[in-house]
């Protein structure tokens, strides 16, 4: 059979007809996976927050979605947070998904902290860091880890890499993920801070240059009307 | 000066070829000669920019408002593919003298991915349009820097007596690894400079 | 069915557009390219990965017509289409047809260490060209092979191989492409493409020197002196003597071999022929295969040439014929 | 004492002038002569004497075969033996005129006395004459390139000559000819660069000569006080100072731009002392160029010397005079260890460029082993001509010939230095020297091509015109 | 009588040999040498032990039964610095599997798979040293203090800040004041075995025994003066900049003696295979190692720039011969 | 029925897509840096490649020259998406892993170039045959890379682990590392085959 020639009706058509074919396809399929991926994200997502939470009957209270410029930035960055409430129905803590950029690109975790403000636990939901060095973020500050971080205030002064003068081991050979790491822990914990308790404490930025109040109340006015899901 | 960084960052410190594996064919195939790798590199500059613009518009003006992200992966490659083949047509009519420069390489970049990945990074990381033609024109140029910079490695091993065992492709991809390797050594020159200027 | 609509209609509207787009492109910017182009294209797997080395599947393409007017296609290769798309390329570009008499390359010389006394010695870059430069090379002889192989070099079909015996390159015949490359090659234009003949037999003149009797006596004992005995024993009227060397035209000789069994000097050889030929002059046995180094009958050959390089003397032609540059040869030959 | 050099690269062998303080003696005449027809740059000469002739020393014994030619002259009396084909310094078996010598009769009209004639006793000596005689006595440069010296004396009319410069470098090692040369006719040569400058119509002379030679330079100052516009240049110990291009450069600071271009595209007219000698006696004395100072020297000949060598006369005859060959490997050079020629018979006989036979023996003989180049760059440093000769090598080794013409391989003079200098005893010229006459075979190739298109062009315009 | 020797001009030679530029190279490192062994003892003599055993034993052993080639090369003395080189990069207290296998990527990798000697586009010390590094950050990464001189030195070493991280800090926490520790320039430029920050790899705690060997080689015309020169010039004129501009950046002159400045400079941007061939090549190439070295010290993720800075060169190194051609000769004039 | 085994093995040795036609080299370095990735992306491409093979063998007819390989390109796009749809919904893990490489397998030269080499001039079968072959042949080259890279920089196969993390160098999980092993890689296969490269 010979081939269709170059005519424009040809070319429109066939052309066309491909788009519109494989269009209804992906749709299909789109709509056929719609549920399963969503379902597999919820899932994920309680997975960790479950996890971050140290307990497995914890219930999600609140969402709340947020924008904010945070000090040491001049850039919005985005934050979730979740207000957690135990299986009684206490309020148990918040879980927040925070983001910066790491070593290879964006790292994002979810951290727990407690009624206390300290660190419950924490999963990393999105990372690109190197294999063998930066990803093992994933495990190194875990409980009982070189880099064991549960359990600590993010707002204390020691809250920073060995190196930079604070109390927590960075990550062999990848100090930039550590502190970007620590940052987005800390950052979570000021979004959260700022979000939820507009009186809460004066936090110094990770950097270590202390901030001045005028500023904090920039920062207040910087954040977007939160709402709840 | 986030640009400028962005820039930079794009050409040396996440090299679309050395360090994230993008446009690896054209890389090994099209670097035999420092020439036509200056060629190659200038074509991929031209539509790297045009299709990161065109199917920054199409996410945006398309598929979000229908929230149709799905298709992204088919209408861009439909896109570039069209779009390269176009400009591959009107070069050979309009401008003969830079079809000779450019034209010839036009066909590789469709199934160049760094196009495509690109313009599809551009859309996950949620960068403005500026902000995508700055990182669009910047791995453009690191590829091209890659390539340009390798192929004169290459021509001056064309002149050297390699092993026989590894000559051809086995070399090459060989000292692709190293020059990876040296470029390695820009890695965490961007944060390192955004720290500093957000200072 | 809501959830196929919008999909369907917004890519097939970019469907649409882009055909009507490259339509109008294609039919308004039409230009005019050489009419084998598309047809090599069409054979081209158009994967334009430029694993060629040329900047996509066209631009090899237009690499292919141009290789084709210089007459071959090598060094091209298209690794995804294989063999068979540069089978089809031959076929478009009518590169196939070319090679209609098969020819294989011969090396006129056959100045081996036992026939040609050294006496110099070479201390530099052993390529042929450079000793050329430089001199008759190691021998007396300035025509013949200096044994360096840049004709091995230039082989790309490992058809030719200097024999360490005799110092010469030979050649294997079933890998020779006739493909001329070891003729450019040499700086002496020693090696010359001849037909393959009948059966691959052929008959030639082992010996390009063109200088007159007592040199040539002197620089090698199996050289062509001139003296004109094949000339009359050929009854096909193929071999002429010009510049003081014989040659045969493959295109008039009949293998008969008349003229090796009267040359004094050994210099006529042949390859192929189930029997070695009936030397008319006893003691002066010619082997049958030219690998054997025709040292085994020197000594035997050098009454012959004591008693031959009285005629060749006195029929020393008149000084002008100056020897002229082997470069130049080229062209006639 | 203020000296100059030129400005790119150039290296310094060690000098071994081991005959520099030797007298010049005149070496016996041969019992049998050998000229070959070509010994100069151009078109062999066409013999004028047949088998039987009887010459005597100064006879012609062939015209100019062209343009671009020389006439040769019989430095001996005799019998013509044959005209044949005998090895010359190229290597190959050359036309030759061999004569067999009877006695020593010379032609009538030479002039052997040794009385100085000045230019300015010489009215009739109009620049014409003097160029006329230059040619009819067969001068060339004796320097070793061997360029008929009387078209370098007419150049193109695109340029013009505003200086003549004497080349008295003799920066080869080894060589000591021109050195006794200008230590022994140091008059002559004045007068012969009087004549040089009158011929080309400057009024400006200069006489490069080595530091290594500081009584040369001496002697030659002292009588130089007479003619004001002749001027003596010491320039540093490097080589290739003799170069033509290199010695316009250190002279008068001037660099000759790539070819086609020639130094009197800049102005300077160059000439060896041995030419200026030659021209004085030729234009003077009316005697043909058949006689030469040669060196012949090595570190294990027995007696060297500086010889005043009748040509045609054999090496082998020189060599015996100094002692033989040493036992060993030998290798003899027609000229010094840098640029000269290796024969393969000391049977060559003695041309017009003939500035030395040299023996080196043993160790010196042999090349070393090379290795692979580390890419030192001490071959770019070295090169005076400006090129990259390891990139130009590799380049030939793999007959890349049109990257070789874009390196400019063509400007590459064959000094040599690049070789001498690598420390990894790369074939370096070897290499370049085949590229070099590949691409010029090339751009010959392609100008015929473009001149018989532009003809063929031509034609058919006028075909046209014509219809 | 013996056959006469033809060959094409030239006949003479100079005195240059490769194995004389090699053993030259050697000589000016031995000060360098001497004063690693007087500060780090046995450690450093295991590791440059290794190194240089390493280095040779892989040369020829893989010339001899991979490339299967008839001479080995281990002679030349190439691979003697190659180890030498290598070690000097390495810290003194590292394992010697670890150098093992910095010597095997060395050789086997940037060296011999290019076919040996001349043929590498890499310095293959640098090579070996840069994968190391990658490939064990940690080990690479701590360096023992100066003056642990036995065994325990090697085995089981108390380590340091080195002056390069005492300059980082400085500049991730904006603070001036940290580059207080820094041990004065004079101290830095002749090594002194007591002074705190004394740290570092083998070859770089001793500015004075490195510029001596510079000098040696100048001396004897193995290297001209353009490559370390330009070097040093650029990095103290940047960081003077810098150093204006904003005190958390150290001083140029500490800038210069720290860290690998030197022994990079002085020894391996000057490798020959690797560098390019023209005065001007070679300055481009010597500003360039200078300003990528300040930029990847002080902003990059890697404690020191100076070798990753001339490994990026030597990538580049093909295209400024490219483009740097020497001046032809009657290029400068034609007429005054 | 020879014939068509005959494609199978082809590519899995004569004309193996990475060793040998040198193609897809994006993600043979870019997905494996370890044995399990470089074996999942294998074994998507190799989904893609034999639908896409399929159904350009189909379509091949009906395709006009000037708008073959946007169409092409359209029929290969769609089954990425199918995949990537289907992957993120049943297996999220592979799908991390792979990342922005699975919408890449659109721009995989293999496929394309099989769509054009092979497909669109043989029936369906020998296109399916075809692509199983290149396929697979694929996945075992990106497996073994990936292996290999496991082995030296982590110290594991498969996630088993074969010796202590210290001793693995980890430069081979990093870019650097993708080139030198698949030079070094090809260099081995090269041998084995026996054949030297031009």
């Amino acid at each position: 059979m010979q081939k269709l020639s170059d005519s424009l009706t040809n070319m429109a058509v066939v052309l066309t007809l491909i788009a519109v074919i494989t269009g209804g396809i992906l749709a299909y399929v789109n709509h056929m996976t719609e549920e399963p991926i969503a379902n597999v994200e919820k899932q994920a997502l309680e997975e960790g927050i479950k996890s971050v939470m140290n307990d497995p009957d914890v219930v999600v209270a609140q969402t709340i979605d947020t924008t904010m410029t945070l000090p040491g930035t001049d850039k919005e960055s985005a934050f979730t947070i979740y207000s957690i409430n135990n299986a009684e129905g206490e309020k148990a803590g918040v879980a927040v998904s925070s983001t910066t950029t790491a070593f290879g690109g964006d790292l994002q975790v979810l951290v727990g902290f407690d009624n206390e403000d300290n660190i419950l636990g924490y999963s990393i939901l999105k990372t690109t860091e190197t294999p063998g060095l930066g990803a093992k973020a994933d495990k190194w500050f875990q409980k009982g880890e070189k880099g064991d971080i549960i359990g600590k205030n993010p707002n204390d002064e020691a809250f920073k890499v060995s190196k930079d003068g604070g109390e927590i081991d960075a990550i062999t050979a990848s100090t930039i993920t550590s502190r970007a790491f620590l940052l987005a822990v800390k950052r979570g914990y000021l979004a959260y801070k700022t979000a939820c308790e507009p009186k809460g404490p004066v936090v110094s930025d990770t950097t270590g240059a202390t901030k001045s109040t005028p500023e904090k109340e920039t920062q207040e006015k910087d954040i977007k009307t939160p709402k709840s899901k | 000066m986030e640009y400028v960084i962005m820039f930079i960052a794009a050409i040396f410190v996440n090299n679309v070829v050395l360090s994230r594996f993008l446009g690896i064919c054209p890389f090994l195939g099209v670097s035999k000669k420092v020439s036509t790798a200056t060629g190659m590199g200038m074509a991929v500059t031209f539509v790297l920019t045009i299709a990161t613009i065109v199917t920054f518009a199409i996410q945006k003006c398309l598929l979000d408002p229908y929230g149709l992200g799905y298709l992204q992966t088919i209408s861009f490659i439909l896109v570039i593919a069209s779009l390269v083949q176009m400009l591959e047509i009107i070069l050979k009519k309009v401008s003969p003298s830079l079809y000779g420069a450019l034209g010839v390489f036009l066909p590789l970049i469709t199934t160049n991915c760094c196009v495509l990945g690109v313009a599809i990074d551009v859309i996950m990381k949620d960068y403005t349009l500026l902000q995508g033609i700055v990182y669009a024109i910047g791995t453009a140029i690191g590829f091209a820097l890659a390539l340009i910079v390798f192929a004169a490695i290459r021509e001056q091993m064309e002149l050297v007596n390699i092993p026989k065992g590894v000559r051809g492709v086995a070399i090459v991809m060989i000292t692709a690894g190293l020059l990876s390797l040296a470029f390695m050594g820009f890695s965490g020159v961007d944060n390192g400079l955004n720290a500093v200027f957000a200072n | 069915m809501d959830f196929l609509i919008t999909p369907v209609i917004i890519l097939g509207a970019i469907g649409l557009i882009a055909a009507v787009v490259l339509f109008a492109c294609s039919k308004k910017f039409a230009v005019k390219e050489d009419p084998r182009l598309p047809l090599i294209n069409e054979a081209l797997p158009q994967a334009n990965c430029g694993g060629c080395g040329f900047p996509g599947c066209s631009g090899f393409a237009s690499a292919c017509i141009k290789a084709a007017e210089s007459g071959s296609l090598d060094g091209l290769n298209c690794s995804v289409g294989g063999p068979k798309a540069m089978g089809q390329i031959a076929d478009i570009l009518g590169l196939s047809v070319a090679a209609s008499t098969p020819k294989v390359a011969v090396v006129r010389c056959n100045g081996s260490c036992a026939n040609r006394p050294k006496i110099a010695k070479y201390d530099g870059l052993q390529t042929c060209r450079t000793v050329n430069s430089c001199g008759a090379g190691e021998t007396a002889c300035g025509f013949g092979c200096l044994g360096c192989g840049d004709c091995v070099a230039a082989c790309k079909f490992d058809a030719i191989h200097i024999n360490p015996e005799t110092g010469l390159p030979e050649m294997d015949e079933n890998k020779c492409v006739a493909c001329g490359a070891c003729v450019k090659a040499c700086p002496r234009n020693i090696i010359e493409l001849r037909p393959q003949g009948i059966k691959g037999r052929r008959v030639w003149v082992s010996c390009v020197n063109k200088e007159k009797g007592p040199a040539v006596l002197k620089a090698c004992k199996v050289s062509c002196i001139a003296c004109g005995a094949c000339v009359k024993a050929c009854k096909f009227d193929a071999i002429t003597v010009e510049n003081n060397v014989a040659y045969i035209d493959a295109e008039k000789c009949k293998l008969c071999r008349a003229c090796e069994a009267v040359c004094p000097r050994d210099a006529i050889r042949d390859i192929n022929f189930p029997k070695p030929v009936e030397k008319k002059k006893p003691g002066a046995e010619k082997p049958a295969t030219p690998a054997k180094p025709a040292a085994e009958n020197a000594p035997k050959e050098t009454i012959n040439t004591n008693s031959t390089s009285v005629d060749a003397k006195t029929e020393t032609p008149k000084n002008d014929a100056v020897a002229e540059k082997p470069i130049e040869l080229k062209k006639e030959a | 004492m203020k000296s100059f050099t030129f400005r790119i690269g150039g290296v310094h062998p060690d000098e071994n002038k081991i005959t520099a303080e030797i007298p010049t003696k005149e070496a016996e005449l041969p019992k049998q002569a050998i000229f070959p027809l070509s010994q100069h740059i151009g078109a062999p000469a066409k013999p004028v004497v047949q088998k039987g002739d009887k010459v005597k020393v100064g006879t012609l014994l062939a015209e100019a075969g062209g343009f671009v030619s020389a006439p040769i002259f019989s430095s001996v009396s005799g019998t013509v033996a044959k005209i044949d084909a005998s090895v010359d310094a190229s290597g190959y078996r050359k036309p030759v005129i061999i004569i067999n010598v009877e006695g020593d009769e010379w032609e009538e009209g030479i002039d052997r006395s040794d009385k100085l004639e000045k230019l300015s006793a010489h009215p009739e000596l109009t620049p014409e004459e003097i160029v006329k005689r230059v040619r009819d006595n067969g001068i060339v440069g004796m320097g070793g390139a061997c360029f008929p010296t009387a078209i370098k004396l007419t150049p193109p009319p695109t340029a013009k000559a505003e200086c003549v410069i004497i080349n008295g470098v003799e920066c080869e090692p080894y060589i000591t000819s021109d050195y006794r040369l200008m230590m022994e006719h140091p008059d002559e040569i004045l007068v012969g660069v009087d004549l040089l400058m009158k011929a080309v119509k400057v009024d400006k002379g200069y006489i490069g000569i080595e530091t290594n030679k500081p009584k040369a330079i001496e002697l030659l100052e002292e009588k130089s006080k007479d003619y004001p516009h002749i001027q003596i240049v010491p320039l540093d110990k490097k080589y290739p100072q003799g170069g033509e291009k290199q010695l316009v450069d250190a002279v008068i600071r001037r660099q000759v731009p790539a070819p086609p271009a020639i130094p009197v595209n800049v102005g300077a007219v160059v000439q060896n002392v041995g030419t200026a000698f030659a021209v004085y006696q030729a234009v003077m004395k009316h005697k043909p160029l058949f006689e030469r100072y040669v060196t012949v020297t090595g570190k294990k000949l027995t007696n060297p010397g500086n010889f005043l060598v009748r040509m045609g006369t054999p090496m082998s005859q020189l060599i015996n005079a100094c002692g033989g060959l040493p036992e060993g490997d030998n290798k003899i050079l027609a000229g010094g260890p840098m640029m000269g020629k290796a024969l393969p018979s000391i049977e060559v006989p003695i041309v017009k460029g003939t500035n030395s036979v040299t023996v080196l023996t043993d160790a010196d003989a042999h090349r070393k082993e090379p290795s692979p180049c580390i890419r030192c760059a001490k071959c770019v440093s070295a090169c005076p001509m400006g090129l990259e000769p390891y990139l130009l090598a590799t380049l030939s080794a793999h007959q890349d010939w049109e990257r070789d013409e874009q390196e400019d391989i063509v400007s590459c003079i064959e000094c040599g230095s690049c070789q001498f200098t690598c420390p990894a005893h790369r074939p370096l010229l070897d290499n370049i020297r085949a590229g070099k006459q590949t691409v010029m075979g090339i751009i010959r190739e392609r100008a015929a091509k473009a001149k018989a298109e532009a003809e063929a062009k031509k034609a058919a315009e006028e075909q046209k015109a014509a219809k | 009588m013996a056959n006469l020797i033809v060959s094409l001009s030239p006949h003479a030679h100079g005195t240059d040999s490769v194995e004389k530029n090699m053993y030259g190279v050697i000589i000016a490192l031995i000060p360098a040498l001497i004063v690693s062994f007087l500060y780090f003892g046995l450690g450093s003599l295991i590791v440059c032990a290794t190194s240089v055993a390493a280095c040779l034993l892989f040369e020829w052993a893989i010339t001899k039964y991979i490339l299967r080639r008839e001479r080995t090369t281990i002679t030349d003395g190439s691979a003697i610095i190659t180890g030498l080189l290598l070690s000097f990069n390495l810290p003194s207290n590292l394992p010697i599997w670890i150098i093992l296998i910095g010597a095997l990527v060395a050789i086997g990798v940037g060296k011999m798979t290019f076919g040996g000697l001349g043929n590498n586009p890499f310095n293959p010390a640098l090579v070996g040293r840069a994968f190391l590094l990658v490939s064990f950050p940690v080990q690479m990464t701590t360096w023992p203090t100066v003056g642990q001189l036995g065994i325990e030195g090697y085995i089981d070493a108390q380590t340091e800040a080195t002056p390069l991280s005492v300059m980082k800090t400085a500049i991730k926490t904006g603070d001036a004041s940290v580059l207080d520790r820094l041990p004065d320039s004079l101290q830095m430029f002749l090594g002194n075995p007591d002074a705190a920050y004394g740290a570092g790899c083998l070859g770089e705690v001793c500015g004075a025994a490195l510029v001596l060997g510079l000098l040696f080689m100048l001396w004897k015309k193995i290297i001209t003066w353009h490559i370390p020169v330009s070097i040093v010039a650029t990095v103290f004129i940047l960081s003077g900049i810098m150093h204006a501009v904003n005190p958390v950046y150290a001083n140029p002159v500490a800038e210069i003696l720290s860290g690998g400045l030197l022994l990079g400079a002085i020894f391996m941007a000057t490798d020959y295979v690797t560098s390019p061939m023209t005065a001007k090549g070679q300055i481009i190439y010597g500003i360039c190692i200078g300003f990528l070295t300040l930029m990847i010290r002080d902003f990059g993720a890697y404690p020191e720039g100076m070798s990753f800075a001339i490994l990026i060169m030597n990538a580049f190194t093909p295209l400024i011969n490219n483009y740097c051609k020497p001046k032809r000769f009657g290029e400068v004039t034609a007429k005054n | 029925m020879n014939k068509y085994f005959e494609y199978i093995t082809n590519g899995l040795i004569k004309e193996n897509p990475t060793f040998v036609l040198l193609l897809g080299m994006c993600p043979t370095l870019a997905t494996t840096s370890s044995a399990i990735n470089g074996l999942s992306m294998g074994l998507a491409t190799c989904f893609v490649l034999i639908c896409a093979n399929l159904v350009v063998s189909l379509i091949k007819n009906i395709t006009p020259e000037k708008v073959h390989i946007p169409v092409y390109i359209a029929v290969i796009a769609t089954f990425v998406t199918v995949l990537q749809l289907i992957l993120k919904a049943y297996l999220p893990e592979i799908d991390k892993a792979l990342g922005l490489f699975i919408p890449l397998i659109v721009v995989n030269c293999i496929i394309l170039g099989r769509a054009e080499a092979f497909a669109c001039k043989n029936n369906a079968l020998a296109s399916i045959c075809d692509g199983i072959g290149i396929g697979l042949g694929f996945t075992f080259a990106l497996t073994a890379l990936g292996l290999l890279r496991e082995f030296f920089g982590a110290g594991t196969a498969f996630g088993l682990t074969i010796y202590p993390e210290n001793y693995a160098s980890l430069l081979f999980i990093l870019p650097p590392g993708a080139f030198i092993t698949l030079g070094f890689l090809i260099a081995a296969v090269n041998k084995v085959r026996g054949v030297s490269e031009q």
